[in-house]
């Protein structure tokens, strides 16, 4: 695991770079630790700034109904509702919930797909966190199979 | 020195989807090497992208995202020609940035 | 590559050569160069020795050899290989050929052991999940073996103690044990007789098969 | 019955006979799953550092590979990948292209193609030479097999590498036709090549190189075949060794006429 010296050491340098980089609009990239810590999809919400929850059927997520194996799963979170701030995509068995956390500007689409590792079959979650804080999700199953020979 | 990206950006319409592969190893943190010992999380956690120069896009990723990860998003308003540069780092501050031209 | 094989193909071609022979290499030849290139080319790696596959047994020497000429044995060959390998079936010390179906399907979903990169204290698994379909709720299952599913159900196996049943006990577990002792060259492993599994653990595949308890047979 | 390809999606849907509907509905997601995964293949990432280090000055002569010859005449990479392994008159062996590939980082640039051979796959110059081999396959994407059975030993290695894939040994009895040696066949839910004849475009020697999302590894044909030893309960084969070329001749020439997909997505 890291050490306090090397986090220390590491924030100077993020600082740094995003000083020099000149990026202050982009204030929000600087990394949520607590987000990406929480174990929980409620918690990871929470900790991205979300006030309230509530499943919504404009907020989609896409993924295979199974997947063939757990370290390569394809997932994309979308919506077309106005007034997004943030799109997050989760694995809720994971041992953090929360996958990535994509900021939405006006300048790109709420549409972003990555892909997840997940240690077993779980529910998968898209997030979007609404400039009022309220977070409205949406929710699949992805099943992962045991693939070739070794297991 | 990371190997660079492979940064493919298609218009389409009004907008243009950019497909992203990074090298890197994405470690999670959860392993364990074969002494037992576990291998320590190596992942990015930032990533930007900019049109022609202009801040467009930004995500932060735990070491939950695949090795050799894989992001596509859509920019609004490029069009064949334009400049999209993708930046990313990771948790031990590493960086790197490539660009590519929309086609 | 290595010199010693270089060797060995430099004098089978000055061998060509000499005789003023243009046609192809014998049989014989052939599979003489073939020996000479395994040894050459394999190496011991932690505990997987060369010797492996070296020293073969006749069962797969002729195997493999009615397999490269794409004919299958003929019928008197195939009855001693079979014989002989139905003589080396050990059966159970305690006369007690059902195991516990629930050890059964965990052996039946492991493929690990024996591979160089197995510590050589992993606990063998018997890769049927692999070859076969058994329960009904594993989905993941191959089909180079027939499907087991119902194995005993359908051999009408409702109490697999009563002298009835006798028969087909034996033979699942003299299968288990050594597949070639009913088929000279299955493609079965013979998981008692090379060491794969002990006889505990065949006897919890047994019980996997014909237990009427066992998810196989629902 | 079932085709094994992991590429066309919609024949293997159309054409899977399933014993059961639950298997039916998980290939279907399986298949699903493989053809989410093929636009954004991690395989260009080595395809990039392969052309990169081809035309790149390094080694102990300062050179770049741009002079090798991969048997189609010094610096022709289109097409070469198709026609290996073949027999090489200036090394006076059959050669795969990761040995010939390994032959010129000697010849030209001075590495030690011994100590390179001894290098664990993924480590050092052999992590290069495997973006080598998926650059250069990639070249031949879409071209056909085609390999030579014209010189002696090229017909010889053939006639080995059929011995060594029905050879069953160690104690599963395994031969490399124990699973490749009937069409339609599968280990789990992998599908298995047949690879006693043409398996088809795209499939079994024509998908290889390929990126495992399983591990995130880049594999080579070498490393395909050491693992497939490995599982198969095999002594370790030697890099770039006689078996491995002879067994790889085998393949590539019952390949003929398969479309190269390579570099592949698998598992």
């Amino acid at each position: 695991m890291q050490t306090r010296r090397e986090t220390l050491k590491q924030t100077a340098v993020v600082a740094g770079l995003l000083a020099s980089a000149g990026f202050p609009q982009f204030a929000h990239a600087a990394f949520n630790k607590a987000a990406f810590d929480a174990k929980s999809v409620q918690d990871a919400a929470k900790a991205a700034g979300a006030t309230s929850m509530a499943e919504s059927k404009d907020v989609t997520i896409t993924g295979p109904d199974i997947a063939e194996n757990g370290a390569v799963v394809p997932l994309g979170a979308s919506t077309a509702l106005p007034g997004v701030k943030q799109l997050l995509i989760m694995v809720e068995k994971n041992p953090a919930a929360l996958v990535a956390m994509f900021h939405v500007t006006d300048a790109v689409e709420a549409n972003f797909s990555t892909r997840a590792k997940m240690g077993q079959s779980s529910d998968v979650y898209a997030v979007a966190i609404m400039n009022d804080g309220k977070a409205l999700w949406a929710k699949k199953e992805v099943k992962v199979t045991l693939g070739g020979c070794g297991g | 020195m990371a190997d660079p990206m492979r940064i493919r950006a298609q218009a389409s319409g009004d907008k243009a989807t950019v497909r992203v592969l990074m090298s890197h190893e994405m470690e999670s943190g959860q392993r364990k090497d074969a002494s037992g010992k576990t291998v320590p999380a190596w992942y990015i956690q930032e990533v930007t992208a900019k049109l022609n120069g202009k801040d467009v896009f930004s995500a932060e990723w735990g070491p939950a995202v695949s090795k050799n990860p894989f992001l596509q998003f859509a920019v609004k308003g490029a069009k064949a020609g334009d400049k999209i540069a993708v930046t990313w780092k990771d948790n031990k501050g590493d960086t790197r940035t490539d660009e590519a031209t929309v086609s | 590559m290595n010199k010693k094989t270089q060797l060995v193909l430099a004098s089978l071609a000055a061998a060509l050569v000499a005789a003023g022979c243009a046609s192809a290499p014998s049989v014989a030849e052939l599979n003489a160069l073939t020996d000479k290139i395994v040894k050459a080319s394999f190496r011991d790696q932690n505990h997987v020795k060369v010797e492996r596959i070296t020293a073969t047994d006749e069962t797969n020497r002729v195997c493999s050899e009615a397999d490269v000429a794409g004919k299958p044995l003929d019928e008197k060959t195939a009855k001693r290989i079979e014989e002989a390998n139905l003589k080396a079936i050990k059966w159970p010390s305690d006369g007690k050929f059902i195991g516990d179906w629930k050890e059964g399907e965990k052996i039946a979903q492991s493929g690990r052991g024996l591979t160089w990169t197995d510590d050589v204290k992993t606990v063998n698994g018997g890769n049927c999940y692999n070859c076969h379909q058994i329960s009904k709720e594993e989905i993941s299952y191959g089909t180079i073996g027939p499907s087991l599913y119902n194995y005993g159900k359908i051999r009408g196996v409702t109490d697999p103690a009563s002298p009835a049943s006798k028969a087909i006990v034996e033979y699942t577990w003299g299968k288990i044990w050594n597949a070639k002792a009913y088929n000279a060259c299955s493609n079965m492993p013979r998981a008692g007789h090379m060491g794969i599994l002990n006889e505990t653990q065949v006897r919890h595949i047994v019980g996997l098969l014909l237990d009427p308890k066992s998810p196989v047979n629902q | 019955m079932k085709k094994a390809s992991t590429l066309s999606i919609a024949t293997v849907l159309a054409l899977c006979a399933a014993p059961v509907m639950a298997q039916k509905t998980a290939s279907q997601g399986i298949d699903e799953y493989r053809a989410m995964l093929q636009d954004g293949n991690p395989a260009d990432l080595f395809e990039a550092k392969g052309e990169d280090l081809w035309k790149k000055v390094r080694g102990p002569k300062n050179a770049s590979l741009e002079k090798c010859d991969l048997g189609k005449g010094p610096g022709v990479v289109k097409g070469a990948f198709v026609e290996l392994p073949k027999y090489f008159a200036d090394t006076q062996k059959m050669q795969d292209l990761e040995s010939r590939l390994v032959t010129c980082m000697e010849t030209l640039q001075g590495f030690n193609a011994a100590e390179i051979s001894k290098t664990a796959f993924g480590r050092g110059e052999m992590s290069n030479v495997t973006a080598l081999a998926t650059w250069i396959a990639a070249e031949s994407k879409g071209l056909r097999f085609n390999l030579s059975q014209a010189h002696a030993q090229e017909k010889t290695f053939y006639e080995v590498g059929k011995r060594l894939f029905f050879q069953r040994g160690g104690p599963h009895d395994f031969s490399c036709a124990s699973c490749h040696g009937e069409e339609g066949k599968r280990i789990r839910l992998q599908d298995l090549p047949i690879l006693t004849k043409n398996p088809g475009d795209g499939v079994g020697f024509a998908a290889w190189p390929a990126y495992r999302v399983s591990n995130g590894q880049m594999w080579s044909m070498q490393l395909r075949l050491n693992d497939c030893y490995r599982q198969q309960r095999f002594p370790y084969p030697g890099f770039a060794s006689d078996a491995t070329v002879a067994l790889a001749t085998y393949l590539g020439v019952n390949a003929k006429g398969a479309a190269s997909v390579a570099p592949a997505i698998k598992r």
